[in-house]
């Protein structure tokens, strides 16, 4: 059981975390036609904003109430309802998701009651469903954001059940703010490959997964659709994904009444047979073929790819669930978690991390953790770990998020047996990409040298033979 | 917002060395220079965001943002402006505000403890102190408190008060020049000056483009002293009143700098730009001129065109060969509009059409030069919502587009060239070699055989989907 | 027009091909069932096995003739004899292809003929079916061999056209040796996704797709069946990739009736847009939304990856149609490709190849040819050509055969949107990878400096302010 | 095969210095080492295999392989052999005959322009060229060859005559020697020497293991003047008949080397290993004695005693720690079976359990220590069918494998441990180091979790699905 350590310090240097209301963001980016809109400065949203865009290469629609001081001191509410006014005049979304910021928060006003009478004061807004999730960002991280705003989401669109509702074979998602789109799409192509229909909140593999559109659209383009959302008490089932979906899942099973699975991890062998087994359960149909052929490819690169990790020395750094999945993974395959970092200490299973122990930290908490492991082989954190990887010396595996200095991010697949397998093999090739030609200096123990008395002959002299 | 920090937006508000003030009328100009913004249509960062941006170049001090998470959080680690030497300055540091911190009003002991803890570990010629919304509203003293650190501390503790809501970015920049002018410069005394000492103002060192511009002030004998704040060490910002020439490059940046510093030491300044062969070039004789004015060598004018007709002619004929590749190519310019007319004049002079060139920002000055370049104000444009220039674009109207990263992916997806001229592009387009560079990165984009690729439709969009398959070489039919 | 230059050298040094044999070893690893013997001595099966072994990191049954030099000077017939009865008793394959080897071919038997000797004489071998090719290592290469297999398998398996036979939705498919398991797994779904029904010849992707069995096999696990390459005659269309597989293209045709259409390369959007165009023709159905879907992302992963490609240098070595494929895919992203070597001139499509001049070479000649171009930014052969790019200190991008010093080769998919979309981004982030801060030294025209006067003053002293 | 050829594979066949051969009748002796081969059931690689492995490690020689592209090309660039300074060994050369070369025999002027043409490229101080089947079939006069382009080009030229067709990798081993004896040892003097200096043969810095032991030797005052071949120079080679000891590792490889070497230049040899600790301790104790009897200082054996205590000691301890987690451990070692009795008696000094031990390649000798150790012969194996050896770990006989890489695929795809110890492998496990290196991959193999993850069954195999299901943390049913 790792000791979860906090260091007491005043400045935050190279931080891990990416803000709360950013978080909320990009779950409010994985429903159709919708606008994520920040309460708060414009900056606020700018900074969000160039970020998401670094990260995803993709216009991204993220709007602010656009505070100004005057309006942060003598309330906000007009200007939240002018933004949502505007919004729609101007992009016609279908969803609003509100984000608070800081600023707003450290005001303190009834934002959730304002957006209630700026609803009830403008017919304009009807047609558009519009969500407020309070974010500050001195609490919490992208988790927390996008677990806030899931939460807001299933809150006000979800119909409770009733005895009207008649279940089908629906199974809903909620998968956390680590997965990617690819890992969305491979969730869906599982899901429906046992007959079952996935309702997936929110669903970024239709919004951000990297595509060109016959036309332009100033708001989101594909993700959930408001009206199965709206519809998922008829599901048999719900599975969420990370300890940080907890909350939204607890709230979705007491909305709907529908049983809720919540898998800390999706990714690795053990987590995935009890997904096949779970969705064999619930569809009553035998895994498919193709399925028993990804396990045993999967078994495959376990057994090529553990010479690589073994007695490996790995760093990372994440957002908790992802840190847990990742730290799980590499001590799975052999590997030792010699410093492992987390942005926030918002999360039960912190302690369950296979590492001696977690700090609640920055990057550079990382980099001290290193140097006082006496090094490490790998450092897995986002694209901002690049600085400390150079001063390191080691290699930087990119994972979460931000990673603005790749490109395919949304493509890399990281669950399911398929994408450990991948995990699996990139790892391998970025030791296999360090390995070198052994040198004399490869070998540590020297005892000191005696003394030989050298007789010197004629330079290349040929002998008598 | 404190008394101090109102005092100095009215004051950069009516900023008279700033020519859109000059322009305006006297009821106008009180109104300030940043329009209110509109809620739910805004775009664009925010003070502390401009300030930012001015200040971090300066390489070898610890940039420190008090405030919540976001505010380094989402934005540190995001821009190209290159260090020759310290790393400091790309450390991402704040004081993370918790809402402990925020609620019990802990703020200013956090702050100070953090510059403490900066000092300790990293020890930096000075540390430079970023106030953002939330402690501005809960009203914590970051003067006080870097006040209190500098002295304790003995290190330079400079608070720059540009919250994000009192404006723009624009803004931003002219509050760290106030920072600057309050706290830096003329608190040191230069290790060697010459005769020929000039600054330059507002220029960044993005992708280090200082470094395109160095080489031929070198050559007239002209020695950079200070670039506020490209690749600068704290030292020579705080020495730069030493200097005997400043040049502002980008007007609306760092305006208020060379006027005041005009006031309290004499340095003369003039308004130039390094983009462009021609602007290059008008900068360099007004740097000599002004030098000679100021007790440099007489011959220094000279010399200055002796260069400039060499570098002239050796950026034209690398130029050349690309001027049939772009000749008559149409070009969409949708810059912030400050000296947009230097690149549409650069672009004439190699034989493309600019189709319009947006002046959200321009001057008078900047849109009189446009029409007379371009014949009339025909195709000067103001801003161009989204979904109306992938319309454009989509339909053929431009052959490329040159902008900043937000209309970036509207041409991507419209399908056409795009070419970053903004903060966060890897490329260097500064001084003579800067235009070679442009003028082979915008072949490079136009030559691309991609284009015809994407544009091309799929299967399922053609009338006669079996037109796919009767094109040889990639299908052969056998026997 | 790219010129051919044919080097005339006595030595090659760093050879990029692999041999003829080795082809054919592969082409009929894609077989059920398969052993592949090598006639020749047991050295030239040892060669091939260890390289196969380490590309695939699987066990590869692969056996030899064990031609030793008194066997090889009175003839082989007998020592094939023995080979093909002790491999039936030993390992009860359903499937033996015998390659030729420059040994054997030198000393100029009639080994087909002595085949079919053998085969009379032997019931025991009644069951199994056994394939003749002749690929002798001084001949070719990879991509010979490989065409040579399979052309001797359509030749002796393959049932002609008859009037009982009933064509029905089947197609089949004739992938080149530069087709990963992967890329083959991709195109069966493809073609499935049309309701037509595949039958690949040959087919690793159920071989050599890096799987764990339920049990020990001596032999091959998956790959063709030869009941169903008997039956290619029932197909509607064939399609065959690469130049290579022309011949054998040609002959199936002949044999069957079934036309044919050649693919020159599977990368790149136009070839895909093709082949959707076909597969849709023949099936009387739409692209399915699962492909729009791709190559709208494929569009999307040229837009945002053509600036990583624009300009770049690029250096190739490779058999001719891998060489071909990614030299137009590099140049269709607006690279340049600086130097192109090809492993053999059988390719009637060299002089296509988007370069100045075409070498018929090894890796020698691409170390030379980089330095005659002034540099490059990237090397793209296989893991040979790493002292290469060690010498020349780029990188190497790891293609074709053979791939051992990394794993997942077999899972690395280059043809089709999606593969097409995942090169680009593998390409790209290599770039990424490489790219560095500016520093003042990335600038280089520098006139000379004047020299100035200086005025020391006092260190650091504070200004009266 | 040239009738030069036959006389020496026959004399290597009666190799007095052999064990094996010492231990046959006169009759079985005449039929020679090699077992006949059996078609469809062989594996191995050939003489010319076994000969370049012997002499590739001589750093900065080129080795030309004359033949069809297969036996280089297929075949180059796959070994770990290491080198402290030249590359040029690291080269796939081949005259990578054509059919046309063959058909018109142009074969050997072929191999003479490709000599010539790597001589001028490369300036090695050597070639070494090699036969293969297809010359030797078609009567190209190798050594020939090699006289002429000795003679003409200033360069040695060694012609290694060991076509794959002749035999096995062991038999191309000595043939190497036979080249060495022929051409290469005593044809130059050293630059220095020492009373102390000797000899290893047979061994070939595989992953850098050379240098495992050379400190060791160093410390003793010893100096290694020529490792026969690994990380050799040429001329080290070539003057090597100056030592006072030859040191022969791995006695079925180079024996005859060191047979002739005493024959011709007096030099007495031993046979050891250095695997294991106990075998590394009683190399240097024969290298001490012999030394002394050949002039070196008196008190070298007793120094070499001192080092043994000292560097058993800080292995054992190195060891210690892993004693409890390898403690009844069941090894299966599959070896070559050459000295497999010092690994064996290595793992059970760590308590871990030899559950078999493959004899294919030892000598009696080795097997009478190996039943010694292991208390009879039950044991000992001879080749097991990859079938058999797959049922045998699959059904838990074993905790992990020890062997060469082509049963690799056997133990992994029966879920069961597999550690490296072939030629290909990346781990040097030679000398003290060594060992505790292999103690500690042992260690690493067998606690990788991934082994309890691999067993695991699939939940389609489990009669009881829903037992997937209850497994907490994994599953969590919440409300």
């Amino acid at each position: 059981m790792a000791t979860i350590v906090k260091p007491r310090k005043a400045a935050s240097v190279n931080p891990l975390k990416s803000s709360t209301p950013l978080g909320a963001a990009l779950a409010y980016l994985g429903i159709d036609g919708a606008v994520p809109l920040f309460h708060g400065s414009q900056g606020c949203t700018s900074f969000a904003l160039v970020l998401t865009v670094r990260h995803y290469k993709e216009a991204i629609p993220l709007q602010t109430t656009a505070m100004d001081e005057v309006a942060t001191i003598l309330g906000a509410a007009g200007n939240l309802e002018e933004a949502l006014l505007n919004l729609q005049r101007r992009m016609k979304p279908r969803f609003i998701g509100i984000a608070s910021t800081a600023l707003v928060e450290t005001r303190g006003e009834d934002y959730a009651g304002d957006l209630k009478l700026i609803l009830q004061r403008q017919p304009e807004l009807a047609d558009t469903r519009i969500v407020f999730a309070s974010t500050p960002d001195y609490a919490g991280a992208l988790e927390d954001g996008w677990a806030a705003a899931v939460s807001a989401i299933i809150e006000s669109v979800v119909a409770p059940w009733s005895p009207t509702v008649t279940s089908f074979q629906q199974v809903n998602v909620l998968p956390g703010v680590h997965q990617t789109p690819a890992d969305i799409e491979a969730l869906r192509d599982l899901i429906e490959s046992f007959g079952l229909y996935p309702v997936i909140l929110p669903d970024l593999s239709g919004s951000l997964d990297g595509h060109v559109a016959e036309n332009w659209c100033p708001t989101t383009q594909g993700g959930a659709r408001m009206e199965e959302v709206a519809q998922m008490a008829r599901a048999v089932h719900t599975i969420a994904i990370g300890e940080h979906m907890r909350a939204p899942a607890d709230l979705l099973g007491s909305v709907t009444g529908v049983p809720v699975t919540l898998f800390p991890t999706l990714t690795g062998l053990a987590a995935n047979d009890r997904l096949m087994a779970l969705l064999s359960r619930l569809s009553g149909r035998a895994v498919p073929g193709r399925y028993r052929r990804q396990r045993s490819q999967l078994l495959d690169a376990m057994l090529d790819g553990h010479f690589h990790f073994g007695g490996k020395r790995i760093a990372i750094a994440a957002d908790p669930d992802l840190l847990y999945g990742l730290s799980a993974f590499f001590a799975g395959m052999g590997a030792r978690i010699v410093a492992a970092v987390a942005s926030t200490s918002n999360a039960p299973n912190l302690d369950s991390i296979p590492a001696d122990s977690v700090i609640v930290g920055d990057l550079t908490d990382l980099e001290d953790a290193v140097h006082a492991a006496g090094g490490a082989d790998l450092l897995v954190t986002h694209s901002h770990g690049r600085q400390s990887a150079d001063r390191l010396g080691i290699p930087l595996m990119r994972v979460g998020f931000p990673i603005f200095d790749r490109l395919g991010t949304a493509h890399a697949q990281t669950i399911g047996y398929r994408g450990t397998r991948d995990l699996i093999f990139r790892v391998a090739n970025l030791f296999l990409g360090q390995m070198h030609e052994h040198t004399p200096d490869d070998f540590g123990h020297v005892p000191s040298a005696h003394t030989i008395e050298e007789i010197v002959h004629d330079s290349a002299s040929l002998a008598a033979h | 917002m404190s008394d101090a920090l109102k005092a100095k937006v009215t004051e950069l508000f009516n900023e008279p060395g700033c020519e859109k003030n000059l322009a305006k009328g006297e009821k106008e100009r009180r109104k300030g220079c940043s329009k209110p913004l509109t809620p739910g249509a805004a775009a664009g960062g925010c003070a502390f965001d401009g300030a930012k941006i001015a200040l971090q170049p300066i390489t070898d001090a610890v940039h420190l943002v008090h405030g919540p998470l976001a505010c380094e959080g989402n934005g540190w680690d995001n821009r190209h402006a290159a260090s020759s030497g310290p790393k400091l300055y790309r450390l991402g540091a704040t004081t993370d505000l918790s809402q402990m911190d925020i609620v019990m009003g802990l703020g200013e002991k956090r702050l100070y403890k953090a510059i403490k803890d900066v000092i300790a570990r990293y020890a930096p010629p000075a540390v430079f102190v970023y106030s953002t919304c939330v402690p501005a509203l809960t009203g914590d003293d970051v003067v006080a408190v870097c006040a209190h650190a500098s002295q304790k501390l003995a290190t330079p503790c400079i608070p720059v008060n540009a919250p994000g809501f009192v404006g723009g970015k624009n803004l931003g920049n002219k509050l760290a020049g106030e920072a600057l002018l309050d706290y830096v410069i003329g608190t040191m005394e230069p290790e060697i000056s010459t005769p020929t000492d000039i600054n330059i103002l507002g220029e960044y060192n993005l992708s280090g483009e200082l470094w395109q511009i160095l080489p031929l002030f070198r050559a007239l004998g002209i020695r950079v002293h200070a670039c506020v704040t490209g690749d600068a060490r704290y030292r020579e910002v705080a020495s730069a009143h030493r200097s005997r020439v400043n040049m502002m490059v980008c007007s609306t940046s760092l305006i208020n700098v060379a006027r005041k510093m005009e006031e309290r030491w004499g340095i003369p300044y003039f308004e130039g730009s390094f983009y462009g062969i021609e602007d290059t070039s008008a900068a360099l004789r007004a740097i000599a001129g002004m030098l000679v004015a100021r007790g440099a060598p007489a011959d220094l004018p000279a010399r200055a065109e002796a260069l400039i007709a060499e570098e002239e002619a050796r950026a034209w004929e690398a130029i050349a060969p690309y001027r049939a590749r772009l000749e008559g190519k149409r070009v969409l310019l949708y810059t912030g509009g400050v000296k947009s007319w230097s690149i549409v004049s650069a672009l004439q002079e190699i034989g493309m059409v600019v189709v319009g060139t947006s002046v959200r920002k321009s001057t008078d000055n900047d849109k009189q030069k446009i029409k007379d370049l371009m014949g009339g104000d025909a195709h000067m444009v103001d801003a161009i919502p989204p979904r109306e220039m992938y319309a454009q674009l989509r339909r053929g109207d431009a052959d490329i587009l040159l902008s900043g990263g937000r209309t970036q992916f509207v041409a991507l997806k419209a399908r056409v060239p795009w070419l970053d001229i903004n903060q966060e592009r890897h490329q260097a387009y500064a001084g003579y070699d800067g235009m070679v560079a442009l003028v082979r990165e915008l072949d490079r984009s136009l030559s691309n055989p991609v284009w015809a690729d994407v544009r091309r439709p799929a299967p399922w969009e053609e009338d006669d989907a079996d037109a796919f398959l009767d094109d040889a070489p990639f299908l052969t039919p056998l026997s």
